[in-house]
């Protein structure tokens, strides 16, 4: 946009393009967080928990990012949100990049724009503050809704909007349940009005059937608020259920990201095969009988991650150039892309 | 690992050089020098001067500080002011295996007594017993530790004549392990009360702790009897923390011990520290300091190491 | 210095009595070294006596005796003094006892390169010679009565160790600390540091071998130890400080100790500094004296353990002048005359003149309890009559630099002085010694100062006395202190041990015929 | 299926907090045959745990206590039965594995320490014997290494390998019944596959009944022949899995499959179970899921629906199938 | 998009409203609820509350004049006269040990107060920052850690003369290392947690975190840590007076008091004259612990009613 962004006025610009085009687009994302070691404690290494990530986030849709505990899914998250200063890599927010943007210059931009659901429904509010304040704190901290009166309307109608009793404004988080309380996590991503929502192992935490009522809750928000989301989610059944594409990531890298059902139908690259094989299903009649592919060994130290492809140690399909080249995450067919070299030869 | 105890040694240079600068800092904010105990009538106004001299106190302080560090790295803590022609080494190397020996048994009694004390507390939560614990361990806490060795030798060594009042031995006795111990066992007890008394509360909370943990459950789960879950799946568990408690409640004891050889004419660090403190004999206050400060930090790297060894968990 | 406990005993004189057993005392202040020109503190002077022996020593009354020296003379202009000395004398090594060794010794301080406290004594010296091996005689520049008591005291060390010793390196040589040898009735045997100096008889003694085996000298950290271990026979002498006379009497009466006592050569008071526009009021000095009741002091606070000073001295000593001008407690009194210097009650009750109040810092030491305690009554009965005071209390150096030259930063402090084997008063009271000695309180008086020079001139002892009695007179009527009481001492020892006395000259007089059944 | 190994009568396990009852456990009756695979699901707090560690006799005392009801192994009553006896039959007759492998195994210990101990206590072998033993067990739940692994401490190994050790430890003295909570929670999915397998083969070997406790529905479609449905304390149903997860019966156990998306058929909006689990304590009469339910009548909240059994040999916990139970 | 068979209907609440489960109850009743639970605490909190009262009140409550010397009833037992006794000047134990209480409580709430604040705020800057500020800062406080405090108490009590001010300045600048460990701690694992990862996600400033955030959960173990060390100071001034270092007579303080008991003449003789500041220094100290022990549970967010 930045060569048409100077022939027409900005604003105008920006509201006519991001009702089709890329919200977010992440380039060649790198977290790593060193490890130190030894007598003087040098840093003698790094733990690689993003290495290298590219994807693009289109305004309105819901991208889902599934992979194993510990393969970076939460780093990438939080560096996209900018709670970590990313060690290279692009993230453009409308087209700027953010990723070495000091404190100052995030706040006005995407501190409103982007926020942040969080797992644990105990620990991310804080105990000590009261819904009411805990949601008006933003408010104040921006600059919005300056007089109290329209505070608490504003904060009653997120309230109505989550699903929440209005005359709980001044309760504390210990007197709400757990899924009351990721309800007000909600609410407060919320209060800003953000574009962006990452939601980071949102519903892992809950019983099954609260976790059924946050994920309608987050589909009738996405529907009436207009919001992206960046799903985050170890339960590739939760994943399917909520995203319209799907990223699966192994050691800190995307292994495979394609539309929902194709990769669902489908899976192209081993891993994903693996895993999607891997859940349990509750079988009815008429359930087929799917083949499990039962995975060798456990995951690799994201601080020595393997030389090539990064999955060759537990492939079922090791090549020997699988050993020593990495494989491209490319496109391997419409809309898909995997990095294997199984799909070396495109179009597939 | 022994990277990580020269890593831990090393870390200890910078630490004992902060040591130096405050205690020698502290020294020269003192009013008063020594000459001034040397009140004595028939003095000569020349003869202080060159006394002084002699002893290098009309140096610029930085000096003087600069020739008392870089001694002392040598080893060389320099000469008593008021002990004349005495080295401070000679002092120290005297009265430290006393104090070293106090320590080391009352470390000893206290680890002794109040680790069973917390797991018995422990394992018996709520019971009658475990409060009557509770309540003498925070009983130990509140008493003066002077006031306890003072009542100690009133009744026990003046009234009942069954210890000794002071000293590490009887003079001019052949030395004989049971007179040693004679002598040591109640200073060595009182100086261990104090930490006593923290160390069953916190040795009860570090139980109470590893009994919730899930390997216990196990252990239960799969038909261990209690005391076998008790000592060979938790104690060790709940040792680990204790240890670390040791190295915190390290300067608190050899603070302690300064109390402790007063109310026992104990002849150690600590007493000598006193003697030197009234009498501002700046080599002695400054080495004893050092030395104490020098024997934190090593107790502190023996905790760290034992960490080690208790808790495979840890691997440097 | 002050509360030197220095005393005099009388002999335990049964020679045909048991023997053996061993002295055990005990100090709550380690000794420095053993080595009389260089030590200061009482501890170490208590061992060297024990360990040397000095020209001269003197009796339970002060009265000098001859020592290493059989006798001595001296001439009639008082300049030439000829000492006599014993012929069968060894030291504890072996080696002969001679004139040379005395040469040596007294030397020392006059040395170019003496580094040490105690030069000021031997100052009058002018020459030393060797006669004969057996014979010494001593120049003086100027006649000095003391001479004989103080310097011919000092102690002498052996010039066949040290005498190659370069002078200057004498303070720190081993032989200090590590292996002093002496003439004395014990030999050095084995210091443990903190805890005890033990000595061993010297059968060689050339007052005859002593009868104690040992004397083992103890450091305990507090009185309160030393009481204790008293109690119960882990020592057994030890003189009692006053705090503790009650409990020693207790113990006298259970039988644990046996209790002397006498005068002793001490006197506590309270100084003011003349130097301040308060004090420089004779009448007012006297007054605030009428304020203190000494005699409730005495009973309340030691237990009565002293008697009540008028003036300077002590009853212990041959100088002493029981008839000095008295300012007994009369608060009413001291109001009187305080009226009369122009101070009138203000609003507040606090006495004022001119608008400035009457109010003053009290200084003392937090290492001396029964001075706080003098320090809190003599507020609270200051108080009384319209002074306020502060207390301040110091620790021991740093209370001794600040009233002490250049300093002398005090109103008023409470204080004692012991006064040493020669009744001397010029250290206090002589104006030449407000520069630099020990006269804190800035006191001075043309006709003291006359008297005071003439003092240590006179060699006849009752015409010194004399003068001596005068100066004090004046000084009690001048009142630069508050004279509260003079002290008695109290010497406690075991039952079964014979021989101490207490003494405020001698303690350990005639220590060798001492013994324990 | 002739004998059952574990028969459960009318347990009840409560606590007592504040001098508030909390009826954890609230007459729960079922039975396991032998080489059975029984699955216990519900969500948190409804009793799963209690009712496994009751049959351990492992209830936290003393706020938790067996207030009635009996725990028949093989016939003989569990509770009451002296905690010297007790000893004979944890890990020897019941073994159990837990939820967290990072935190089961005791962090202190090798895992040969930690499995030789075991099998010592029980099987009264030698140190040496011993460790024969459970290099063998390692080997069956499939350490390439045994001999290794037994000189390693726990933190050494990763999650997956943790709860095969667990499975081992579990397995060793083969005992009768084997009860696993929620053994695979905590692990991803792949290494979840891995142990599922692993606990099917053994159970086919060793012919041990299993007791599985999960909330996912998904695992008990893998493993179980029995599912068990458990809500606020009380068993609500009780059917064969296939026809459990083909046609529930009861509201809640139909709430539940709702409530989970799934990973191929249809998405559809999820039919979540409003509002939220009972406080535990909360007193109420009548049935009580009928807050939640959305087919609650009056007669719901009257009094508590008892467990009836359905001729087809289901048992439900409902009013709305009285009538169908009474024929 | 999420596609779904069933048409959805927009706008429509998600899901019915649902009422707090528990009806609003403020913070501090939950945390009085859990106090008042640990019946240790509530009998410590009533002698913490008489003390004070009875320091606060001090000269209305004294029979005498503490400083009023009647040197013929030194050492007067308990009786009519003297409800405590008298100490060995005459002096009203009774009104001493009341005014004492002042000045013991005073040094150990003063002092305790400097620490806490020098302590929190190292804590505070070096947790929250992390990084190089924090590891110089902690090298200091080991430093200073490694000292046995009470070496340089002596050090420095000796050196400077040991009025209230300097007492409690010396404690204060002693006392704070382990606070400042304890908040960098709770600062470090609070900086993390997730509901202050949320609020800089909200864009709320660095000082507002720490204030509103981080400070208010951390004050929990704050709290503790003063309460037990007033406790400590006290036993602190008690054995610095045992070695005469303390507050100096005639200024009434617990520990000099107890200190001018020691000779054992009066040990012996008069055990009244001990024996009732001893209990006062030991009443204290046990009622701030319990006071202190009972705070923990209350602050403990694990602890559950
Ligand atoms: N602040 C950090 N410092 C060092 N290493 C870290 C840090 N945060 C995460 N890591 C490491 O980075 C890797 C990826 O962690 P991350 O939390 O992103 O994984 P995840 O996919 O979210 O896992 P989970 O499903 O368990 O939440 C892990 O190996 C983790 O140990
Ligand atoms: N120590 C305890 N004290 C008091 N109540 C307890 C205790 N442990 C459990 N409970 C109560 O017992 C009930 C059942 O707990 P249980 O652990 O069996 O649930 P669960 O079904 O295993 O849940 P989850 O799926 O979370 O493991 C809970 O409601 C809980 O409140
Ligand atoms: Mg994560
Ligand atoms: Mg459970
Ligand atoms: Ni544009």
């Amino acid at each position: 946009m930045t060569g048409i962004g100077a022939i027409h006025s900005p604003g105008q610009a920006e509201a006519a393009e991001s009702q089709h085009e890329t919200l977010l687009e992440v380039k060649n994302l790198k977290m790593h967080f060193p490890i130190k070691t030894g007598v003087l404690q040098r840093v003698t290494g790094h733990v690689k928990a993003v290495d290298g990530v590219s994807f693009a986030v289109k305004k309105g849709e819901t991208i889902g990012i599934v992979g194993e505990s510990g393969c970076g899914k939460s780093t990438m998250g939080r560096s996209i949100i900018r709670l970590y200063e990313p060690t290279g890599g692009e993230i453009l927010y409308n087209g700027k990049d953010i990723a070495g943007l000091p404190e100052k210059q995030l706040r006005p931009l995407i501190r409103r724009e982007i926020q942040m659901v969080f797992q644990d429904p105990n620990a991310s509010l804080n105990p000590r503050k009261s819904l009411g304040s805990a949601l008006a704190e933003p408010m104040k901290a921006h600059g919005l809704y300056e007089s109290r009166q329209e505070r608490i309307e504003r904060i009653e109608k997120l309230l109505d909007l989550v699903g929440l009793h209005r005359s709980v404004i001044n309760n504390y988080p210990h007197e709400f349940s757990g899924g009351q309380r990721q309800r007000i996590g909600i609410a407060r991503a919320l209060v800003l009005n953000p574009e962006l929502v990452i939601a980071d192992e949102a519903v892992s935490a809950l019983d099954v059937s609260v976790q059924a009522q946050i994920i309608n809750l987050l589909e009738d928000l996405q529907e009436k608020l207009g919001l992206t989301y960046i799903f985050i989610s170890h339960d590739l059944s939760v994943v399917r259920h909520i995203s319209d594409r799907v990223g699966v990531m192994y050691l800190g890298k995307l292994v495979e990201l394609s539309d929902k059902e194709a990769l669902y139908e489908e899976p192209l690259h081993p891993y994903t095969q693996a895993l999607l094989s891997a859940i349990p299903v509750i079988k009815k009649d008429g359930t087929e009988e799917r083949e499990r592919i039962v995975l060798k060994g456990d995951l690799p130290s994201p601080s020595s991650p393997p030389p090539g492809c990064i999955f060759h140690t537990r492939c079922p399909y090791k090549m020997p150039m699988c050993e020593t080249i990495v494989p491209e995450f490319r496109e391997a067919a419409p809309g898909r892309q995997v990095a294997c070299h199984l799909y070396g030869e495109p179009p597939f | 690992m022994s990277a990580y105890i020269i890593r831990r040694s090393l870390m200890a240079i910078p630490l004992l050089f902060i040591i130096t600068i405050i205690s020698f800092a502290m020294m020269r904010m003192a009013p008063g020098d020594p000459t001034a105990l040397m009140m004595d009538p028939m003095i000569k106004q020349e003869n202080l001067t060159a006394y002084k001299e002699s002893y290098g106190l009309n140096d610029n302080v930085v000096v003087q500080y600069g020739r008392w560090l870089g001694n002392m790295v040598q080893g060389n803590f320099g000469e008593s002011l008021i002990r004349q022609g005495v080295p401070v080494k000679d002092l120290i190397l005297a009265r430290l295996p006393n104090t070293l020996l106090l320590m080391l048994v009352s470390t000893i009694i206290a680890f002794l007594i109040s680790i069973p004390l917390g797991v018995y507390s422990a394992t018996r939560r709520n019971s009658k017993t475990d409060y009557a614990i509770t309540f003498i361990s925070f009983l130990g806490i509140a008493t003066p530790s002077f006031w306890i060795g003072l009542m100690l030798i009133m009744v026990l060594s003046v009234h009942l004549g069954w210890f000794p009042i002071g000293g590490v031995a009887n003079i001019g006795e052949p030395f004989s392990i049971w007179d040693r111990l004679h002598h040591l066992i109640l200073p060595a007890f009182v100086l261990a009360t104090a930490d006593m008394a923290g160390l069953t509360r916190y040795s009860r909370s570090s139980m109470l702790d590893v009994l919730r943990q899930d390997y216990i459950r196990t252990a239960k789960a799969n038909g261990f009897r209690e005391r076998t879950v008790i000592f060979r799946h938790g104690l060790r568990n709940a040792l680990i923390p204790i240890i670390t408690i040791f190295g915190l409640m390290l300067p608190s004891f050899i603070g302690g011990s300064v109390i402790i050889e007063s109310v026992f004419a104990w002849p150690g660090i600590g007493l000598l520290f006193m003697d030197a403190a009234f009498q501002r004999d700046y080599p002695v206050i400054m080495a004893v300091v050092v030395i104490a400060a020098a024997l934190v930090v090593i107790g502190n790297l023996l905790a760290d190491i034992l960490y080690a060894v208790f808790d495979p968990r840890i691997e440097y | 210095t002050p509360a030197d406990e220095i005393s005099d005993a009388e002999a335990a004189t049964k020679p045909d009595g048991g023997k053996g057993g061993g002295l055990v005392l005990a100090t709550t202040a380690a000794p420095t070294l053993f080595n009389p020109y260089y030590s200061t503190d009482t501890s170490s002077s208590t061992i060297e006596g024990f360990i040397f022996s000095g020209l001269v020593t003197v009796d339970h009354d002060f009265n000098p005796e001859g020592d290493l020296a059989e006798s001595w003379e001296f001439s009639d202009d008082g300049l030439r003094w000829t000492f006599h000395l014993r012929e069968n004398v060894k030291w504890h090594d072996g080696e002969p006892f001679t004139a040379d060794d005395v040469v040596f010794s007294y030397n020392i301080p006059l040395s170019e390169d003496y580094v040490g406290p105690r030069g000021l004594p031997f100052e009058i010296i002018e020459e030393i010679n060797k006669v004969d091996d057996y014979t010494v005689e001593f120049v003086l520049s100027e006649p000095y009565a003391p001479f004989i008591t103080i310097t011919a005291q000092f102690e002498v060390l052996p010039e066949h160790i040290l005498g190659d010793v370069p002078i200057a390196d004498l303070g720190k040589h081993k032989f200090n600390t590590k292996e002093p040898v002496g003439t004395g009735p014990f030999k050095f045997k084995e210091w443990r540091e903190g805890e005890y100096i033990l000595l061993d008889r010297n059968d060689d003694y050339f007052l005859g071998a002593p009868k104690l085996d040992s004397i083992t000298y103890k450091i305990v950290p507090d009185t309160n130890t030393a009481m204790a271990q008293l109690q119960v026979g882990e020592i057994n002498l030890a003189g009692i400080s006053p705090e503790y006379t009650e409990m020693a009497e207790d113990l006298a009466q259970k039988g644990k100790i046996e209790l002397s006592s006498g005068p002793s050569n001490a006197f506590e008071y309270i100084g003011y500094n003349l130097r301040n526009e308060l004090f420089q009021d004779k009448e007012v000095r006297q007054a605030l004296t009428h304020a203190i009741d000494k005699e409730a002091i005495i009973q309340a606070i030691l237990g009565g353990a002293g008697t009540v000073a008028h003036g300077p001295g002590s009853p212990a000593n041959w100088a002493f002048n029981p008839d000095m001008p008295a300012f007994d407690y009369d608060p009413e009194k001291a109001k009187q005359m305080l009226k009369e210097a122009g101070w009138e009650p203000g609003p507040d009750g606090i006495l004022q003149k001119d608008g400035k109040k009457f109010e003053f810092v009290l200084k003392t030491t937090s290492a001396n309890e029964i001075r706080q305690q003098i320090a809190e009554v003599a507020q609270q009965q200051w108080s009384e009559i319209g002074i306020k005071t502060t207390i301040e209390l110091l620790e021991w150096s740093a209370y001794v630099e600040q009233t002490s030259p250049p300093n002398w930063n005090f109103d008023a402090m409470v204080a004692g002085w012991s006064i040493g084997s020669d009744p001397d008063p010029t250290w206090f009271w002589h104006s030449s010694e407000i520069e630099n000695g020990l006269n804190y309180n800035g006191y001075s008086n043309p006709k003291v100062d006359e008297l005071l020079s003439q003092n240590t001139q006179i060699s006849d002892l009752e015409e010194r006395k004399r003068v001596i009695a005068e100066a004090d007179a004046i000084v009690a009527e001048d009142q630069p202190n508050t004279f509260i009481y003079y002290v008695e001492g109290y010497l406690a020892k075991s039952p079964n041990l014979h021989g101490p006395e207490y003494s405020s000259a001698n303690t350990y007089y005639k220590l060798h015929e001492w013994y324990i059944d | 299926m002739s004998t059952n190994v574990l028969e459960v009568k009318s347990l009840k396990t409560y606590f007592n907090k504040n001098k508030k009852t909390v009826r954890a456990v609230d007459g729960v009756e079922f039975s396991i045959g032998k080489g059975e695979t029984v699955a216990l699901v519900g969500e948190s707090g409804c009793g799963k745990s209690m009712t496994s560690l009751s049959i351990m006799g492992l209830v936290p005392a003393p706020a938790g206590k067996i207030v009635g009801g009996e725990i028949l192994l093989n016939g003989i009553d569990l509770v009451g039965l002296p905690e010297k006896k007790m000893y004979e039959v944890r890990g020897r007759e019941v073994a159990m594995i837990f939820q967290e492998p990072m935190t089961s195994l005791n962090p202190v210990l090798t895992i040969g320490d930690q499995l030789s101990g075991v099998v010592m206590h029980h099987l009264k072998l030698s140190k040496k014997e011993a460790m024969k033993k459970s290099a063998e067990m390692l080997e069956i739940v499939g350490f390439a290494d045994p001999e290794k692994t037994l000189k390693d401490y726990p933190h050494r190994l990763s999650g997956g390998m943790r709860q095969r050790v667990m499975i081992a430890m579990a397995m060793s003295c083969n005992p009768k019944l084997l009860i696993a909570d929620e053994p695979t929670t905590a692990l991803d999915v792949t290494i979840q596959a891995q142990v599922l397998e692993l606990m099917k083969d053994l159970s086919r070997k060793f012919s041990t009944s299993i007791l599985l406790i999960t909330h996912d529905l998904g695992v008990v479609s893998e493993l179980a022949e029995r599912v068990i449905v458990m809500y606020a304390g009380q068993i609500v149903e009780m059917a064969d899995s296939n026809r459990l997860f083909n046609d529930p019966l009861h509201p809640y156990t139909e709430g539940l499959i709702g409530s989970v998306p799934t990973i191929d058929g249809d998405i559809r909006r999820l039919e979540a179970i409003p509002g939220n689990v009972p406080a535990p304590g909360t007193e109420m009469p009548g049935c009580r899921f009928a807050p939640r339910c959305s087919r609650a009548t009056s007669k719901c909240t009257e009094s508590v629906p008892e467990m009836r059994v359905l001729p087809d040999g289901r048992s439900v916990r409902c009013v709305l199938y009285e009538e169908e139970a009474a024929q | 998009m999420t596609l779904t068979e069933e048409p959805r209907l927009t706008g429509r609440p998600a899901l019915p409203e649902e009422p707090a489960v528990a009806p609003h109850e403020p913070i501090w009743k939950l945390m009085l609820r859990k106090y008042m639970k640990n019946k240790l605490a509530v009998i410590g909190a009533v002698l913490l509350f008489l003390i004070i009262g009875a320091a606060i009140f001090a000269p209305w409550l004294a029979p005498k004049d503490p400083s009023q010397q009647v040197l013929l009833d030194k050492l007067a037992p308990p009786g009519k006269d003297y409800p405590l006794g008298a100490d060995n000047l005459g002096r009203d134990t009774l009104s001493r040990l009341l005014f004492g209480a002042r000045i013991s409580l005073l040094v150990g709430f003063a002092s305790v107060a400097g620490s806490i604040f020098i302590g929190t705020v190292v804590g505070a800057v070096a947790g929250y920052y992390g990084g190089k500020l924090d590891a110089v800062l902690m090298r200091f406080v080991d430093a200073v850690i490694s000292f046995p405090s009470l070496f340089l108490l002596i050090t420095l009590v000796t050196i400077f003369e040991p009025s209230i001010m300097t007492l409690i300045g010396i404690f204060a600048i002693f006392g704070w290392t382990g606070t400042a460990r304890l908040v960098r701690g709770e600062f470090l694992s609070l900086r993390k947690s997730e509901f202050v990862l949320a609020a800089r996600t909200l864009g709320i400033r660095n000082g507002r975190i720490i204030f509103s955030h981080i400070l208010p959960n951390a004050l929990g173990p704050i709290i503790v840590s003063a309460t037990l060390g007033v406790g400590g100071v006290i036993l602190g001034e008690a054995a610095l007076s045992y070695l005469g270092l303390g507050i100096q007579p005639p200024t009434p303080s617990w520990g000099n008091m107890l200190q001018s008991a020691q000779n054992p003449q009066i040990m012996l003789g008069a055990w009244w004259y001990p024996l009732f500041p001893g209990l006062m220094i030991l009443t204290t100290v046990l009622a701030f612990n319990f006071v202190g022990d009972g705070l923990r549970d209350a602050f403990d967010p694990k602890i559950e009613d």
